[in-house]
This record gives C-alpha cells, structure tokens and sequence, in this order.
C-alpha cells in the first residue's frame, strides 16, 4: 500500500459517517469495499448514486460461500466523477436465499437479477421479470450452486463417446501442483 | 393440323433454347464473379447441375393453393412473354417466331409483372414475414424501374411510330441503324433500368439472403425452386432479347444472338460485382433520378 | 457390374452427381466454427467449385452444417431445422464439440453426441477443423453421395422413436410438432 | 304505359313502399326490393330505345328518352344495382332501420336512371339532387360519428350542384331553351369565354362525383363509411354518372375547338390518380384503401374521355364499365371480410384464404383486371389507353398513368395479402365463408371479368354504339361480339387476345399438372406456423404476421412528393374548410327568419343578375 489512498479513504468514511454497523475498507487503488447487512444494501446503494454520484451499475454478482451455508450478493458500482469502484457486499441466508428487488435503482440489475435467481436459486420477492434467463425447462438444482453435481448430472443425462473413460480429475492435480489442501467439503467430489 | 403441331414443336424449342441460354449465362455469371474476386468458381454447367437437383428433390409439404401455383405463375409469365418475343429476325427461322406477331411492347412490360405478382401471391400465403418483406421491396423497387424503362419505350414508340417489336426490328433492318444509335438517350435509359430489372447487386434487395433470408422464395424448396430458376433464366433471355430486339437491331442467326445477348448480359453482371446492396428507398430513387433525367431528354430526342 | 446387386441405376447415378454436385448449405453457426466458413468460401479455398454454396433457409437447403458444440437449447432449434429441411438431406457435424463434447465434455447444459440426436453423415474433427478439412469434409460427403450411401435422412426416419427417446431425454418439455414430414 | 314512367314509377313507389314494408311486414321487405330491382332490370333490358316521353310543367317543356350512350351506362347501373340489391339482403341482415336504408338504396338507383334518360338539364338536375341526397343518407346511415364526413360529402356534392345550377342558369339565358339537343347545337354561338366558363362550372358539378382532384377530398370518407353493399353502387355506378356527364360535356360542349380544356382535365384526372394511388398504398384499412383506389381508376376514365381520340374514349368507356364491375366485386368482397371477420383493419386480419376461397377467389380475379394484367378485362382497357395516348402523342401523361398503374400493383398486393394471405391466427379461426347470396353477385361480377379478357366485343360493341352517339365514327369490324379478339391500334399494331389466352393457360395448365403431379402422394398440408424462422418454434398464438409498415421504404421514397403537394396543400385546404364551416354555422344560426332573408336577398341577387347581364 505504498500509494496513498486518499480518496478512497475518503468515500469510505463519506460511507462510515452515513450509516451504522457498516464495515468499509479502501482495499486497493480505485476500490472500495462495504460489508453491510441486507436490509441495508439498498439505502446504500440509493445513498451513494444519488448523494456521491455512483451513477453506473457495474456489475452484480453472486459467490457461493458453501462452507458458512450463505451466498454473497455483490454490488458493483461506479462513479464517473471520482472514477472509483464501490463494491457493496452482503451475505444471505443459502437456505432461505431471499434479496430485496432493485431493479427500479437501476433498470439492468432486472438482467442480474433473472441470472442470478437462475443459477443460484437467490429469490427477488416483488420481481417482475422474465422467468427464464438462459436455460430453458430447467428442473434441477440450480447449476451454479456448488453442491451441484454437474459431472453426475452431466453422466446422467448426456450421451458419452466410447474411449473417453480415461479421462483424469485435473483440478486435483492442479491443487497438488500449488500446493494448496483441498477441503473438505471438495473432496467428495475427488473422483480418487 | 400439321401446322398446330408445328407450332407447339416450336414453341418447345424456343423454350428449350431459352432455358439452356440462360442456364449458361446464369453459370457464366457466377464463375465471372468468382474470377473477379480470384476464385476457381463453379463449372459454367453448374446451373443445370443446381436445376436437376432441385427437380429431384423431394418436396413434403406446401402452405395452401396459392403457393402452389405460385411458380407457376412465373413460369408462366416468362414462357409466354417468350412467345411473344421474336428470337431471330428475318424467315427461314419460322421455329422461333412462335405468337410474336399478335403482341406488342405494351402488353409484353404487363406479361413481364404478371410472374411476379403470381410469385408474390405464392410467397403471401406462406405466412412466412421474409417472404412479405421481400415481396414488398420487390414491388416498390420495381415501380422505381419501370418508369424509365417505359420511358424510353414510349420515345422509341413516339420516334418511329409503332409499337410492335416485329416493327421496330423492320425499321431498324431499313434504315440500317440501330435504335441505340437513333436514340442514344433511351438507350442509356433502358439499360439503367435493366439494372434493376435483373435483379442483380446492387439491387438484390428482394432476395438478399442475409436480410430476409431469400425473401419471397425462403418457403419454397425442391421442384417449387427449380420450376423458379427455370423460369428466372428464362425470363433473363426475355428480358434479353427483347433489349437486343429493340436497340440492336435483332440477330439473324443464334451464333449472333448469343454474341449480342452475352455482350448486354456483361452490363448488370459486371456493375453488380463491384457494388453493395443498396437499401430498398435508395434501389427506388436511384431510378428516379438520372435514368428518369435521361428518360426526359429521351423522350424531348423522339419529339424534335 | 450390371450383375451387381447394388449397382445403381442410370436415373439413380444421374440423380446422386447432381446432388453431390449441388449442396446447398444451411450453416447452422454454433460456436466458434461458424468463422471457418467464410475463409471456406471466399477467395483462398472456394468451396464453391464444388458446387457448395450458402442457403438461406432449411426447405432450400440439402447440408446442414453444425459448427460446434450445442447447448440443450440450441438443439432444440437445430431438431426443427433439420426436421424442415426436405429429402435428401445430409448433416456434417463439425469439431470435437459435436463428436464428443470437446472441451465442455463436462458441462450441464451442452450435449456430447450430436449423432444420438441427429444422424450425422460426416464428421469433421479438429478444434476447430481449418478450411482445408473442411473441404475435405465436402469431399467425403460426396463421395458418399455418389455411393449412395449418405442415407442418415432415412436412417432418422427409420429409428425415429429411438432418435425421438434421446432428444426428449433431454429436452423436458417437448416442444416440436409431431414428425411430420 | 310508357314503360320510362313505369320504371321510375316503380323504382320510387317500391322504396317508399319497402320503407312501409319495413315498418309493417319486415318478412317480405328483402324479397319485395329484389323482386322490384328484377323487374326493372328486366324492364331496362327490353326497353324500346326510341321510346321518349314528352311533358310539360310550368310552361318548361321536359323530355325524358335514353340515348344509347346513357342506355350504356344504365346497363351498369341495372346489373350493379340488381346484384348489390340481392348482396344487400344478406349484408345487411339484423341491422335496423332497413326500411331507410332500401328506401335511399332504391332512390338513388331510381335517380340514376333519370338522370341517364334526361334530355333536357332540369330534369337532368333534379334527379341529380335526388341522387345526391339519397346517397347522402346512406353515408350517414351508421350513425352519428359519420356526421362530419357525411357534411364533407354533401357540402362538396352542394358546391357541384351550385356550379351546375349557374351553368344551366347562363345556358338558358343565352339559348332560352333546356333541351341538351339545343343546347349542344346552339353552344358554338357563344362566345369562347362563356363556352369556357359553361363548360368549367358544368364539370367541377360532374367532377364532383368522380372525384378530380381539387374536388376529391369527400370521396374515401363516403367511400368508406356507407355500408359496403351500398359502396358497391356508389364507387362502381354512382361515380359513373359523373363520367356520363364529363362525356357529355367533353364531346358536346367544348370538343373541337377547346382543346386547352380537354388536356388541363386530362392532366387533372392523371395527377389525380398518380396521388390517390400513392394514397392508396399507404393505406391500413381495406374499404379506405379501395376508396382511394376507386379514386384513381376514374381519374384513368377522364384520361381516357379527355384525350379525345377514338381509342382513348373507347378505352376511358370500357373501363369504366369494368370499374363498375370489378369495384363492385372489391367493395362486395371486403363487405363480406368485414361481416364474417370483423374488421377490414389489414393490421389486424390475415389469413383467411382458407376460411373464405371463393371470396378470395372473387377478389383475385378483380385485382387482377383492377392491375391490368393480361389476360383479363382489365389489361384491354389499360391496353387501349396506353396506345390512345401514345399514338397521340401525349407521351409525358402515359408515363403519368404508367406510374400510376405500376404503383397499383403495390396496393393490389397490399389488399390481396393483408386480408387473405398471411399468418392464420388463432383470433380469426372463427370465420365462415360468405353466405351465398353474398357470393353469387361476386362470382358473377368476378365472370365478367375474365370474359372480358378474351371477349372484349362483348362491351366494346355496345360502347361503339354508344360512341356512336357522342360523335365517333365506327371502327369496330363488322362481327359479332366473340369474334372481336384482336385489338389494333391507329398505327396498326395489335394484340390478339385469343393467343394471349390460350398461351397463358396452355403453359398454366402444363406447369400445374406437372407441379402437382410430381411428388402428389407425399405432398401435404401445413399451417402457416410451420415456417422456417431461424430456428425459432412459433407457437399458435405468436403473431408473426407482417402487416404494420408495409410499404415504409416506398412511402420513405415518395415521402417527398407527397409532402410537397398533399401536407401543405392539403392541410391549409382543411383548416380553410374548417373556418369556412365556422363561417357557416354563424350564417345558419338557426333563426328562421334569417333563413328568409336569406332567401329573398338570393333571389334579388338572381333577379338582378338576370337582368343585368343575361337579359331575362
């Protein structure tokens, strides 16, 4: 962190000063972090577009914590004046995954929002949108879940070419080569 | 009786001629596009090739009456306005005079609609929107052309006082000129609006695949396909013939026919290579600005 | 070889070189073999002097061309096409996505087989095959033509119900109409 | 009894007693008018042409007798009246205030046949006004939101009468009689100037009714709005009275010596129909489209009368007796989408080949005689019209009607796809094909068309009689009517139909047999869902037909020409419109007495003109 960070210091405490129980952090050059509870991702979101000038919506993603049993929604915005990147963070329930529906902030967060619901089962209560996103008829599990099974799927419904049974687990030989462990919850999944 | 028998005999070796000529030409076209842009291109014959296979194909399905007879309609249209047009000029040709005694220039510019207006009634009933767009860009583009061609059809009329194809060719035997000679302007006229006739780039705007996806024929498949190619080189020895017969003085002989035919045929095939597709308004006032300037002057040529 | 029993008729030789002479290509533009084809056509290679050339829709068209893998929904689409195109009709399937999955071997949504769905008369393998495959792809095909032996159209309708068993396999709710033609 | 009398006798005791009918005995009301139409078409067909009728009222002395040229067009108004009488039954089935309706029906038929049979202007006036007022009524017969079209219509139907009126008021000040013959023999010993002016104020009152430019502004409002079975007559016969009386001015009154007059009406009548056919095609619902459509068709007819030539009249005749037809046909067959689907609304109907054939059949023919395509009656018309003016050099008004015949073809297709061809949607599934009654008259009108395509001596040798009156010598070979098949020209060129017949059908008929035959057994049907569409499955409710913007690129190409001349013009000539009905409504306030102020101030006026000027 040898250069200075100061406008991002700044909007992180422009962030601190305006609301309660937030965690912000200026984690790098143009980036900011703000770890919020639910409930208050929207007043931020709504704060900082219409009082700091966040006026794009970047980007909005959704990370699968299996191990804490929560999904992580991401908010992903950004402003053409100060050229920085907040990032609003929160986590949600995995069992019951529910968000508040805002695509009336930003009308492309409906497309988000239909991805989102799509490929990791997250609901938008309130939310109008086309039902399917990409996938059509789909009945299983939601695909991008991590304990969704996809080769057992994909053995399940696919046709496969004969003189392919050798095929080899790669992500354990990468783990291996980078020396990390593989968790627990991963080694299910090891076909070893 | 013999003589009826005569006739239809013919009649089908007008036919035939018309179809092979044209079929040639159309493969003469695509190998010259293909060495203007340095390929190989297909063999001249590919057309028949193309032709007997679509005959051979099987056709499973239709979308109602009216499509149906839709190629037929175009047949129609380009068989009988090849009866109507003299091939050859002078006697001992009697094969290929057919009915070119008992029409004239009028009636063959409405014979000449009548395929395509068939073909579009064919392409309406499938349903398929393509085939209406195509259809409409058809019959605007050709409201763009058909004013000077008739343009300078009329100064041609006016200047000579007929209007039957058989009098012209005579007028031009007499005096020994050619009309493109006599009237240089409805010349440059017509042969504008040839351009859009055929239906060539950069006025494919009808059947431009990668629009409307082959417009009125994208339903059409099979024997409905070949019975429209056929009738599309047909109607282009027509179409030809009809501009040799006018301005050049007719051929006497097939081997000058061709000569003279081939050397007009150059014009579209070889201003379409080298132009992109124009939008329909633009194929439509394209005609409605130089080639109707030249129709004027055309037509203040046959008054004075 | 008048004796012979699969010896064909003149009107059946005559019909299979014009129809391996004349192919009419849907290219059905999946992946990324849809930007071999223009360097296929085009100047360097001309595939035209074989006689193949673009269609624009499935009743005009005798080849249809998979250039790559397909997703459960875009097989949907290339079902029907198929199913519209009229006889005879042939399928080259194009890259090792349609042979055998290639690359999204493992994904949920992208089917292996492409000859469990559709019968395929010609493979083309490569990721992805250049133009001079390609070619040789057409080439093959038509030589199974003039053997008269590019009969994956009959085949279909032979073992439609078996065909019809793996499509709904994975397709849940089927949405075509009925065979028809 | 002189059977004139009994025919208007008949025509206007029947309307009057099918009002009463309506009111008492609705049962027998259809059956009564039908049989009332047949009887008099019967009565017409087996008139005696000498037969005239001589009356006095007033110390005026009146004439009634049909010449053959009015006999001509009452043969039209006859046949087109008897079959959209009869379609009318079935059309106009569980509307009320039929009695009213039938009443004007018949009144307007029965004015018409005077007007046809006047040989003197007063009566030739007075069934003029009883014509327009009849067919007013009608106008507005559907309700109240018709009102302001149906005044458009009246007040220009009101301004032709006034210039009628004054022209006869002028001709009677200098000849002192009304009697056409005196008049047509006297007019040349006028000066130019009234000879110009009798003859400009007679045809804006017969323009009118044909609907010439400045003067066609009532005419696809009316078109439109009066039931379809009534349109029929209107645009098919009613208009025609309008090309009876141009005729009679054009070869009466000016021809000869006013050439000037005849080429600024042919110039008229060709801007006219170059702009109501461009209007045509931008058109979304079929009756406007038709209207628009009926529009430029006479604007061909006045061509046609106003070049003069023996072709050219033959030919301006000829179609207007095919307009009758096919026109009729038309407005027939749109009445029976609009009855059986709904709508003629082309945005919202498509597909109903299927569900209506043979009223797809009926339109088909008559769309093709309407584009003028060979070999139908329509093409012989177009022929004889183009060759009139070419052989007379007037080229630049040839490719005037080139233009606009070409541009017919757009909205023929337009009306063709927009109700019959297309998408079948689900909405309309529903429909049913015409009664018969409603058929009959169409497939009827539809025959006539193709018969004259082959057989143009069947109307042409009436015309030549016609002709015969109005001042052309006979050209027609002496033959009878099948064997008049080929067409000449004055500079001897020709086209023989007969061969033009039968090498479209040989060729027709070998091409089908062999396009049906080749594959039949494996060949079947299917919807029109069933299109290849990159892929996509089109479920039955998806609507993919193509119907709104039709013809954007050709209106983006005219869009020039139409600006110029019709958004300018033509809206400055409403908003006038708009103020000059201001500027009424504070004349007719509603004060009696005012009204006859009026009255008298009018007849002082005319007093004193009289005797200043005309000397009576």
């Amino acid at each position: 962190m040898e250069t200075s960070l100061i406008k991002e210091e700044l909007l992180a405490q422009q962030l601190q000063n305006a609301f309660e129980n937030i965690v912000t952090e200026a984690v790098r050059k143009d980036t900011v972090f703000a770890y919020a509870s639910k409930e208050q991702v929207s007043s931020i979101l709504l704060y900082a577009k219409e009082k700091l000038g966040y006026k794009s919506l970047a980007h909005m993603s959704c990370i699968d914590w299996l191990e804490s049993d929560e999904f992580e929604l991401v908010y992903i915005i950004w402003s053409p004046e100060t050229k920085l990147n907040l990032f609003v963070k929160t986590r949600i329930d995995r069992q019951n995954p529910e968000m508040e529906n805002m695509d009336m902030i930003w009308r492309q967060l409906n497309t988000y929002q239909r991805e989102i619901r799509e490929m990791f089962g997250v609901e938008f209560p309130g939310f109008v949108g086309e039902k399917e996103f990409i996938l059509e008829d789909w009945e299983d599990a939601p695909p991008m879940r991590r304990d969704f099974d996809t080769l057992e799927y994909v053995n399940d419904t696919f046709f496969e070419r004969e003189g392919r049974e050798d095929k080899q687990d790669v992500r354990e030989r990468i783990a291996k080569r980078s020396g990390e462990e593989i968790p627990d919850f991963a080694k299910k999944y090891s076909r070893e | 009786m013999n003589t009826i028998l005569f006739e239809i005999l013919g009649a089908i070796a007008t036919i035939l001629l018309a179809f092979t000529v044209g079929m040639f030409y159309g493969g003469a076209r695509r190998k010259i596009i293909a060495r203007i842009q340095n390929r190989v291109g297909p063999p001249v014959y590919q057309n028949f090739i193309d032709v007997i296979k679509l005959y051979s194909k099987e056709t499973s399905i239709h979308h109602g009456a009216m499509q149906h007879m839709g190629p037929v309609f175009a047949i129609t249209a380009s068989v009988t306005s090849l009866m109507f047009v003299p091939v050859l000029n002078g006697g001992g040709w009697f094969w290929f005079d057919n009915l070119s005694f008992s029409g004239d220039l009028i009636f063959l510019v409405y014979m000449m609609v009548f395929g395509s207006l068939g073909m579009a009634l064919g392409a309406g009933q499938t349903g398929n929107p393509n085939s209406a767009i195509g259809v409409t860009r058809g019959l605007s583009q050709m409201v763009g052309y058909e004013i000077p061609f008739v343009m300078s059809m009329v100064a041609l009329m006016t200047q000579f006082h007929t209007t039957s194809i058989t009098g012209m060719m005579e007028i031009q035997a007499q005096s020994g000129t050619w009309m493109m000679f006599s009237n240089p302007f409805a010349f440059i006229t017509a042969v504008l609006a040839m351009l859009g006739m055929f239906h060539y780039s950069p006025f494919d705007i009808v059947h431009a695949p990668a629009e409307v996806a082959s417009g009125p024929v994208s339903e059409f498949g099979g024997k409905y396909l070949g019975l429209m190619m056929s009738s599309g080189s047909i109607f282009a020895f027509v179409k030809l013939t009809l501009f040799v017969n006018v301005f050049m003085g007719g051929a006497s002989n097939l081997i000058e026919l061709v000569v003279k035919t081939f050397a007009l045929y150059m014009i579209p095939v070889l201003y379409g290579v080298t132009s992109p597709r124009y939008r329909t308004e633009q194929a439509i006032t394209y005609f409605w600005k130089w080639p109707l300037f030249f129709g004027v002057i055309s037509l203040l040529w046959a008054a004075f | 070889m008048y004796n012979d029993k699969n010896a064909q008729t003149i009107v059946e030789y005559i019909q299979n070189f014009t129809r391996k002479n004349s192919l009419f290509m849907l290219a059905y533009g999946t992946g990324c073999g849809a930007i071999e084809l223009p360097a296929t056509l085009t100047s360097r290679y001309d595939a035209e002097r074989l006689g193949v050339r673009g269609a624009a829709t499935p009743r005009q068209a005798d080849l249809l061309l998979i250039t790559g893998y397909l997703s459960t929904k875009t097989l949907k689409r290339v079902i029907r096409v198929y199913e519209q195109m009229q006889d005879p009709k042939y399928v080259i399937g194009f890259g090792s996505c349609t042979i055998n999955g290639g690359m999204y071997w493992d994904s949920y949504n992208t089917i292996k087989l492409l000859d469990k769905y559709i019968p395929v008369d010609v493979y083309i393998n490569g990721c992805m095959p250049r133009p001079e495959s390609v070619i040789a792809g057409f080439k093959e095909l038509q030589s199974l033509i003039a053997a008269g032996k590019a009969d994956g159209a009959a085949k279909y309708k032979e073992n439609l119900e078996w065909y019809r068993e793996n499509q709904k396999k994975v397709l849940k709710n089927w949405p075509l109409v009925e065979y028809n033609w | 009894m002189n059977s004139l009398i009994l025919i208007l006798i008949l025509i206007f005791g029947g309307g009057i007693i099918s009002f009463l009918l309506n009111k008492f005995l609705p049962i027998l009301r259809d059956a009564f008018v039908v049989l009332v139409m047949l009887a008099i078409s019967y009565l017409f067909f087996t008139i005696d042409h000498a037969e005239q009728f001589d009356f006095e009222i007033g110390g005026i002395s009146l004439q009634w007798g049909f010449t053959y040229a009015g006999y001509l067009f009452g043969i039209i108004v006859a046949g087109l009246g008897f079959l959209s009488i009869l379609y009318s039954t079935a059309f106009m089935k569980g509307k009320d205030r039929l009695g009213y309706f039938y009443m004007n029906f018949l009144f307007s038929i029965g004015a018409m046949f005077g007007i046809l049979m006047s040989r003197d202007l007063v009566s030739l006036f007075f069934f003029w006004e009883i014509m327009t007022w009849s067919s007013y009524f009608i106008v507005i017969y559907s309700g109240k939101e018709v009102n302001g079209r149906g005044l458009k219509y009246i007040l220009f139907s009101a301004i032709g009468a006034y210039a009628m009126l004054m022209a006869i008021v002028i001709l009677y000040g200098f000849i002192g009689s009304f009697m056409l013959e005196d008049v047509f023999n006297s007019i040349y010993a006028l000066s130019t100037g009234y000879q110009i002016a009798i003859a400009v104020l007679l045809m804006i009152g017969f323009g009118v009714k044909t609907a010439i430019m400045p003067v066609h502004v009532w005419a696809p409002d009316a078109y439109s709005e009066s039931p379809m079975a009534y349109t029929a007559l209107f645009s098919g016969a009613l208009s025609k009275m309008g090309v009876f009386g141009f005729a009679l001015v054009l070869f009466n009154l000016v021809s000869g010596q006013n050439w000037l007059i005849n080429e600024i009406v042919a110039w008229l009548a060709a801007i006219t129909s170059v702009l109501a056919t461009f209007y045509a095609v931008i058109q979304k619902d079929a009756k406007k489209l038709l209207a628009y459509s009926s529009i430029a068709q006479l604007g061909y007819i006045v061509v046609g009368l106003a070049s003069g030539t023996y072709l050219g009249v033959m030919a301006g005749i000829f179609l207007a007796v095919l307009h009758a037809v096919f026109k009729g046909t038309l407005f027939m067959a749109v009445g029976a989408v609009e009855r059986q689907a709904g709508t003629t609304d082309m945005t919202q109907v498509s597909g109903l080949i299927r569900k209506m054939p043979w009223t797809f059949f009926a339109t088909l023919i008559s769309i093709i005689t309407l584009a003028g395509i060979p070999p139908l009656g329509g093409f012989v018309g177009k022929w004889m019209l183009y060759e009139a003016l070419i052989t007379s050099d007037r080229y630049y008004l040839v490719i005037m009607i080139f233009l606009s015949s070409t541009a017919a073809f757009l909205y023929s297709y337009r009306i063709l796809f927009g109700l019959f061809l297309g998408q079948e949607e689900p909405e309309f599934a529903h429909v049913k094909e015409a009664p018969l009654v409603m058929l009959i008259p169409m497939l009827l009108l539809a025959g006539i068309s193709v018969l004259t395509g082959s057989f143009p001596g069947l109307v042409m040798q009436p015309i030549q009689e016609a002709m015969l009156v109005l001042g052309f010598e006979n050209r027609l070979p002496d033959m009878d009517w099948w064997q008049l098949t080929v067409l000449f020209n004055t500079w001897g060129d020709k086209v023989v139909l007969q061969n033009v017949m039968i090498s479209i059908m040989g060729v027709f008929l070998v091409a089908l047999t062999f396009i049906t035959i080749k594959g039949y057994k494996k060949q079947r049907y299917v919807t029109t869902k069933d299109i290849s569409s990159s892929g996509e499955i089109i479920q039955p409710e998806d609507n993919m037909t193509f119907q709104i913007d039709f013809y954007k690129p050709f209106e983006r190409a005219i869009w020039p020409m139409l600006k110029r001349n019709i958004d300018t013009y033509y809206t400055e000539f409403g908003n006038g419109l708009e103020a000059f009905f201001d500027f009424v409504k504070r004349i007719y306030n509603g004060n009696g007495q005012f009204y006859a102020i009026y009255v008298m101030a009018f007849l002082a006026l005319l007093l004193l003109a009289g005797s200043e000027y005309f000397g009576f």
